[in-house]
């Protein structure tokens, strides 16, 4: 169960964004009516845009856990393009867009100038894809992780390069296809033992705070970045976003395919300080990697014409390695 | 600030960009019939107190649920809650207890001496009831509400019918039952006791009534031709039951045998059982034949019943032995005779046979249908003759406590239309809120409290109520098992996954409201709605 | 505008050499110019560094191609680089070495260049004794001005004390004054 | 204050004046010695209110401070050559966002082949970014325009070049008047940004803009340029007020009265060419020069007006448009349109190839009597490169040039001369 709430209620549901049998103050950020809807309608994203949302969701959190003392800095994508095409933005923050790849570096500008003016009260966030997180953007987060300059970045994770047509980046999972690893020839999608894991990678840097998120638990989410922003120093927190475009969804489905992505172990929730894995969400009902595959037609081809048995083996111990790695079959709080 | 042309921009300025123009399919919030509602004799909209009770507020619960039925405690304790049978949740794990918190509430509610509310206006309008069984009792309570005079004729020495002759204590105590009675007559409702109506139209003439509703209960006993002789005790279990109630009980001997298979004759049985006897139930098909509820079963055998499958008994003699012939089930399922016999010793047999209702109070009232012993009514409950409604035990139609019940309730609002010269027509019924259209991740898992039994020792020797009630933590874990099936219950889930923040929250029982301008049609909200309310529809363009 | 030439090998102080010489004109409210000869050579590779001193504003950028003086701290350069490049014919020269001039093989050049006076001090040696390390670039400085009276002793001192710590200005200064008193002398024979 | 010191250290004491609050630093030669000084002003708490950091790259120095100027810091970072390329999509990016950030540039030699030298082909590249750029022609004047600098980006919310020659200006130690806090803090007022991040005024910043859009931005861009050229001969003024000196402005003319022959050229070479001039005119040649100071914006009417009376024009630069020949020599044509005079490109000291009064006399006498090429490549040893083309004909595989041509002039000279 989600240990961050003590107290079962059942009809509202544990797990459901809100609950009014619950304390205000208890309640999710997104439950809230005057929530600040940092990333406000009228956003060009597409439907059921994971990306969007899970964005929404950390920096509302952020929002309110710094009392709205925010400053963002965005990486170029489609986070940024959707959101501030002129004459229009959507962003409701301070918020500025420099270049792809300097996210992280800019950050530590806003977050140094804060403090040199005695306003270190504005927290500073730092976001983008996984383009820009894992490949182009990597030497400036990497340079941000080691001085440990006190900036919480966030990398909405979609797998590959949306912005610029679904092409493969160093998160693309394997056997996925797109539009540079298409799904042809012997080895259809993109190539086995690549990829990076920038989460650990993170951790590896020995900074205060790494964490990983779903749009598929709110609260989860909520609980990390409200944890994450009040740290001071360099913070890593990594959310997993569907892209129904890139991965050929179902706009509805966004959540389900996120929240299958937990459950089948794929993408494991955990927290590290200071380098070590202190908490992870155990999953609820576990499910095979099928169930979150089959959901997409970028995996398409691992089902027809015929079932590729290896690679879902592949694909399956993954999973399978992550529930062992990260205790996630636990039941018990790992939070303690 | 003097921002650079183009490049730095106002704040939240996209809203000027109404997003809604995407969409092909749009969400709509709908509200669906649970199962449980769609199941319930009564009618009682189930979800809605479960809803109020599991935030606590249990006179509020009490209240949406005494306006379908009068009687929850009395429910709680004899309904055989089909809604529960047919809760969805018993496909994610186990059935809502439905029973045990209506139970509870109907409880709190005597504790409390919470009170019905007395009508707002007189319609100027009499009805006679005929009856104080449960849709007797019903009736009058749902005709009071609206403002008719009542009054209820009774042949017997006490309100309750067949909840009183046919129910052993032990199932319902009677301080609860005469509680509950007693809370509909408050109301204003006059109740003449030992008042048998031998002609309807007689006593609506005589007492001035604009309409009747004929509720008798089934009281005569189904007699069934057993070869015996002079010195053999016979008893039928109605009367057995009823002089449970009385001064003298019934002398029944130790052994006794019960013959059929209805709840009647585990209700005699186990009253036996209490009265010191070692009863043996003969029924001529199986247990699976058997009409008497499961669990009821269950209960008398462990308590020690006997019961004696595929028999029947041939005759008794003086002495009190009778003669039993297995019997076998052919293709069709009907029981047939072996010839091969065994005989039994017992001091008494009681039937319990079926019973039948008294319809002599209708003779010579013109219009009237009657067939295979009931009285044949519209869908509005009108027999053939105007003004006068019949229910219950009387028409055709399973008989339980809950059934009549519903017959009160529904009779009344016809009574109440065509009394004032309307169409009585209930409410449109919403599509069913099937169990496919749930998201049920959102439900956290929570097995089934179970109602804490008297222990067999005691259930064996004493009338002590058999099934004690739930704890208030109980009532309240039970009521928040409930998954809302079909109706909104605000758990912001919509309002919190719309990527394009196009869903409004009104605020607190007020639900959401979408916002068309910006919403996408992506269908996130119905997919990610636990309880199926949102559906989404075609644009029409 | 004088112009001199500072040869050496990396790590040997030549640059410092030239900028400390500079401070010392500019001490004396002259106008100077130090630079290096720009490039990324490393410890021991032949190196130099050039200074000009004027009484009016500098704004000559070229190396030093024809030099008035130069200052050779490293002997085993002569035979290795052309030293005397561009030198001037009445140009002073002053060489690093413990050895009495004629056993550095430099006829050669007394004979191209006649005028050209020639100086030897042992100032590694010198260095190594105040100092404690094989760093002559101050006792040349110091030599150079008793040699040309170019800048008096005092600025050179102050030039030191400008440039290093008290720790490592005062044994310099040491070694310096030692050198200019051996130069002047010297000079007084020659 | 009259002080001896290297250049490196006089600009790092000019910048500690202008009290930055964010200072970003990546080594790189020749430029580091002034982000040394700054670390070590910062570090001994000469320099308060600042934060220095080490960043993982050029491109995270600029990025960082684009980030602190956004956020209403004054900042400052400097670099060189290859740094300047690798942080090239930032320069344009900060002054897209029109952020006014000032930037030295120790001037530096492109590879490959890799050089450490001095040349102008690094701030050539940068031309068109957006910045204003700004040359030092002593060490005096790289200090006065840093000071300068700042008024002057800020001033008009756009990013400032400083450019000084590397290892001329750099490593150079001579006189220079290094002025007091009071008069800097008089002369520069406190940084109030045209735009910033901040929670109470939320903005967006860097937005997307379509082809509706874009030409204006651009335009308005140039515009902010066309009004820098009024604005740097009047913040010079100022300066000369304030500090009694002559630093900065578009351009300075040396001797042009009456002159034939004009020079123009960009930083530290013009004290040699001035010296020429001087040699030349005791010989009674008619000949002057121009150092240009604003490179960007160009000073079309000022160069106009310094040199349309002359016979010829001859632009000495330290950079080559590979293909084309000079890149300064544009602007100078562009500024005589419609003005029939002789002009010559003359390319030199590329790499560090130290140019010299000696080859600058020649070169000068040669134009007087016309007989330059269009182009010309300053003491390019001809003979080298007819046996390299020779070689190259002969061998499909040449092999690479660079390496070939050490290997004809033998060793690595230890560069005398």
């Amino acid at each position: 169960m989600d240990p961050r709430q003590p107290v079962k209620f059942y009809q509202t549901g544990t797990f459901t964004v809100g609950n009014r049998l619950l304390d205000t103050d208890e309640r999710s950020v997104q439950a809230n009516m005057e929530r600040t809807n940092s990333l406000n309608s009228g956003h060009r994203a597409c439907q059921g845009c994971g990306e969007a949302l899970g964005a929404r969701y950390a920096l509302d959190a952020a929002m309110r856990a710094t009392d709205n003392q925010l400053v963002a800095v965005n990486a170029t994508g489609c986070l940024e393009v959707f959101s501030t095409p002129y004459p229009e933005t959507s962003w409701q923050i301070p918020w500025l867009h420099s270049l792809f790849g300097n996210a992280a570096a800019v950050a530590s500008g806003v977050a140094a100038a804060l403090k040199v003016r005695g306003r270190e009260h504005v927290r500073v966030i730092a976001q983008g894809g996984d383009g820009g997180t894992t490949d182009i953007g990597f030497g400036c987060l990497s340079g941000m992780f080691e001085r440990n300059d006190d900036v919480l970045y966030i990398c909405y994770d979609n797998e590959a390069y949306m912005n610029t047509g679904v092409q493969r980046s160093s998160a693309t999972p394997l056997a996925a296809r797109t539009a540079t690893t298409p799904a042809v020839g012997p080895h259809p999608g993109a190539e086995s033992g690549r990829g990076k894991n920038v989460p650990v990678i993170a951790m590896a840097h020995n900074i205060p705070y790494v964490a990983t998120a779903s749009v598929a638990n709110l609260r989860d989410l909520e609980e990390k970045v409200a944890r994450a922003i009040l740290i001071r120093g360099a913070r890593y927190v990594h959310i997993h976003v569907p892209c129904p475009l890139g991965w050929g969804s179902a706009p509805a489905d966004t959540i389900r395919v996120a929240r299958a992505a937990v459950e089948s172990g794929l993408f494991p929730l955990y927290e590290a300080e200071h380098g070590e894995v202190t908490g992870r969400t155990p999953i609820r009902r576990r499910v095979p990697v099928d169930d979150y595959l089959k959901l997409q037609r970028r995996f398409a081809h691992l089902f027809s014409p015929k079932r590729d048995d290896a690679r879902l083996g592949q694909i399956q111990a993954i999973a399978d390695r992550n529930i062992v790695n990260y205790g996630l079959l636990d039941t018990e709080d790992a939070r303690g | 600030m003097d921002k650079p042309f183009a490049i730095t921009l106002d704040p939240g300025s996209s809203l000027a960009n109404r997003t809604g123009s995407w969409r092909t399919m749009r969400p709509v919030y709908v509200d669906r019939l649970p199962p449980c509602n769609n199941a319930c004799p009564a009618g009682e909209n189930i979800q809605q107190w479960l809803y109020h009770a599991e935030g606590g507020d249990y006179q509020a619960a009490w209240r949406q649920l005494v306006q379908d039925n009068p009687l929850p405690a009395i429910m709680g304790r004899v309904c055989y809650h089909p809604c529960e049978t047919a809760c969805n949740r018993a496909q994610l794990d186990e059935a809502v207890g439905i029973n045990s918190v209506e139970r509870f509430l109907g409880d709190e509610a005597l504790k409390r001496h919470w009170k019905f509310d007395s009508p707002k206006q007189e319609s100027g309008k009499r009805v006679l009831v005929v009856g104080a069984g449960p849709s007797g009792l019903s009736a009058a309570y749902h005709l009071r509400r609206v403002g008719h005079a009542v009054a209820i004729y009774e042949a017997g020495p006490l309100a309750g019918g067949m909840m009183r002759f046919g129910i052993p204590t032990y199932r319902l105590p009677r301080d609860v039952l005469d509680a509950e009675v007693r809370r509909i007559l408050d109301m204003g409702v006059e109740l003449q006791l030992d008042r048998k109506v031998a002609n309807v139209l007689d006593d609506m003439r005589a007492g001035g009534f604009d309409a009747a509703f004929l509720a008798v209960g089934a009281h005569i006993a189904k007699r069934a031709y057993i070869p015996a002789g002079e010195a053999a005790r016979m008893l039928d279990a109605v009367s057995v039951l009823r002089s449970m109630e009385g001064e003298d009980k019934p002398m029944l001997g130790r052994r006794v045998v019960v013959y059929g298979g209805g709840n009647t004759a585990l209700d005699v049985a186990r009253t036996a059982k209490r009265m010191g006897a070692e009863p043996i139930i003969v029924y001529r098909r199986t247990r699976e034949k058997m009409p008497a509820h499961d669990f009821e079963v269950e209960e008398a055998l462990a308590e020690g019943v006997l019961i004696k499958w595929l028999s029947t008994i041939r005759n008794v003699e003086d002495g009190g032995t009778m003669t039993v012939e297995k019997m076998k089930l052919d293709e069709k399922g009907f029981p047939q005779p072996t010839g091969e016999v065994e005989t039994l010793e017992a001091d008494s047999l009681v039937l319990a046979l079926g019973q039948d209702v008294d319809l002599s109070l209708l003779d010579g009232v013109p219009g009237l249908k009657i067939k295979d012993g009931t009285v044949q009514v519209a869908p509005n409950m009108m027999t053939g003759h105007a003004g006068i409604f019949a229910g219950g035990d009387m028409v055709p139609s399973e008989r339980t406590v809950t059934v009549a019940v519903g017959h009160g309730k529904k009779a009344a609002r016809n009574i109440d239309a065509w009394l004032r010269g309307r169409e009585g027509a209930a409410p449109e019924k919403h599509a069913a809120a099937t169990y496919e259209r749930l998201n049920t991740w959102y439900y956290s898992d929570a097995p089934k409290t179970v109602r804490p039994l008297l222990d067999l020792a005691r259930r064996t020797s004493t009338f002590e109520e058999v099934q004690k009630g739930l704890t208030e933590f109980n009532a309240q874990f039970e009521a928040r098992r409930c998954l809302s099936c079909g109706n909104c219950f605000e758990c912001d889930n919509c309002y919190g996954v719309c990527p394009d923040n196009a869903v409004i929250k009104l605020g607190p029982g007020l639900r959401f409201q979408f916002n068309y301008d910006y919403c996408k049609g992506c269908g996130m909200c119905a997919a990610e709605c636990p309880c199926g309310a949102i559906d989404m529809v075609p644009e029409t363009t | 505008m004088l112009q001199v030439r500072i040869h050496g090998r990396g790590g040997q102080g030549v640059v410092s050499g030239a900028e400390v010489l500079a401070v010392a004109a500019f001490l004396e409210g002259r106008h100077a110019q130090a630079f290096p000869s720009f490039g990324s050579e490393r410890m021991g590779a032949p190196v130099m560094a050039f200074c000009r001193i004027d009484d009016r504003a500098i704004r000559l950028r070229e190396p030093v191609m024809e030099p008035d003086a130069l200052i050779i701290q490293d002997a085993t350069l002569l035979h290795q680089v052309d030293l005397f490049q561009g030198l001037s014919r009445s140009g002073t020269v002053l060489v690093n070495s413990s050895r009495p001039l004629e056993d550095l093989g430099l006829s050669t050049l007394l004979e191209r260049t006649p005028d050209v006076r020639l100086f030897a001090l042992s100032a590694t040696e010198l260095a190594v004794r105040h100092v404690g390390r094989p760093v002559p670039n101050m006792p040349l400085l110091a030599a150079f001005a008793a040699l040309t009276g170019v800048i008096g002793l005092d600025s050179v001192i102050a030039a030191i004390r400008d440039k290093f710590p008290a720790r490592l200005a005062e044994p310099n200064v040491a070694a310096a004054c030692e050198a200019f008193d051996i130069a002047r002398k010297e000079a007084s024979h020659a | 204050m009259l002080r001896q010191i290297e250049g490196s250290r006089a600009v790092a004491e000019a910048i500690a004046l202008a009290r930055p609050e964010v200072i970003c630093a990546y080594p790189i030669t020749p430029q580091t010695h002034i982000v040394e000084g700054l670390s070590e002003l910062v570090k001994a708490g000469e320099l308060r209110g600042c934060e220095f950091i080490n960043v993982e790259s050029e491109f995270a120095a600029l990025s960082v401070a684009i980030g602190a100027s956004a956020a209403g810091a004054r900042s400052y970072t400097a670099t060189s050559s290859q740094g300047l390329l690798f942080m090239a999509e930032a320069v344009y990016n900060a002054a897209g966002l029109g952020l006014p950030i000032v930037m030295t540039i120790g001037n530096r030699a492109i590879g490959a082949p890799i050089n450490i030298w001095n040349d102008h082909s690094d701030s050539m590249s940068m031309r068109d970014s957006g910045w204003i750029q700004l040359h030092a022609e002593t060490n005096q004047e790289a200090l006065d325009l840093h000071i300068q600098a700042f008024r002057l980006a800020e001033t008009l919310s756009m990013p400032v070049m400083v450019c000084m020659d590397g290892f001329i200006l750099t490593h150079a130690v001579e006189r220079v008047d290094m002025p007091t806090q009071v008069e800097v803090d008089s002369y520069l007022i406190p940084f109030e940004p045209r735009q910033v991040l901040d929670p109470a005024e939320p903005v967006s910043m860097g937005a997307m803009v379509g082809p509706e859009a874009f030409m204006e931005v651009r335009y308005l861009a140039h515009h902010k340029q066309m009004q820098a050229l009024e604005l740097i001969p009047q913040l010079a003024e100022e300066f000369e007020l304030r500090f009694g000196r002559k630093s900065g402005g578009l351009l300075r003319s040396y001797r042009c009265e009456d002159a034939e022959t004009i020079v123009v050229a960009l930083g530290s070479v013009n004290g040699t060419v001035q010296e020429v001039v001087d040699a030349m005119r005791a010989q009674g040649v008619r000949i002057g020069s121009v150092a240009i100071t604003a490179f960007r914006p160009f000073p079309l009417d000022a160069v106009r007006a310094a040199i349309g009376h002359a016979k010829r024009v001859v632009v000495l630069e330290k950079s080559l448009a590979v293909g084309l020949g000079g890149i300064l020599s544009d602007g100078v044509r562009k500024s005589l349109s419609g003005i029939q005079l002789k002009g010559y490109t003359v390319i030199a000291g590329l790499g560090g190839r130290n140019i010299t009064r000696a080859s600058l006399h020649k070169l000068f006498e040669a134009a007087g009597r016309d007989e330059l090429e269009a182009v010309t490549f300053l003491d390019l040893n001809t003979s080298v490169v007819e046996r390299e083309l020779v070689r190259e004909r002969l061998q499909r595989r040449s092999g690479p040039t660079a390496e070939s041509v050490l290997r004809q002039l033998g060793t690595v000279a230890s560069g005398i001369g």
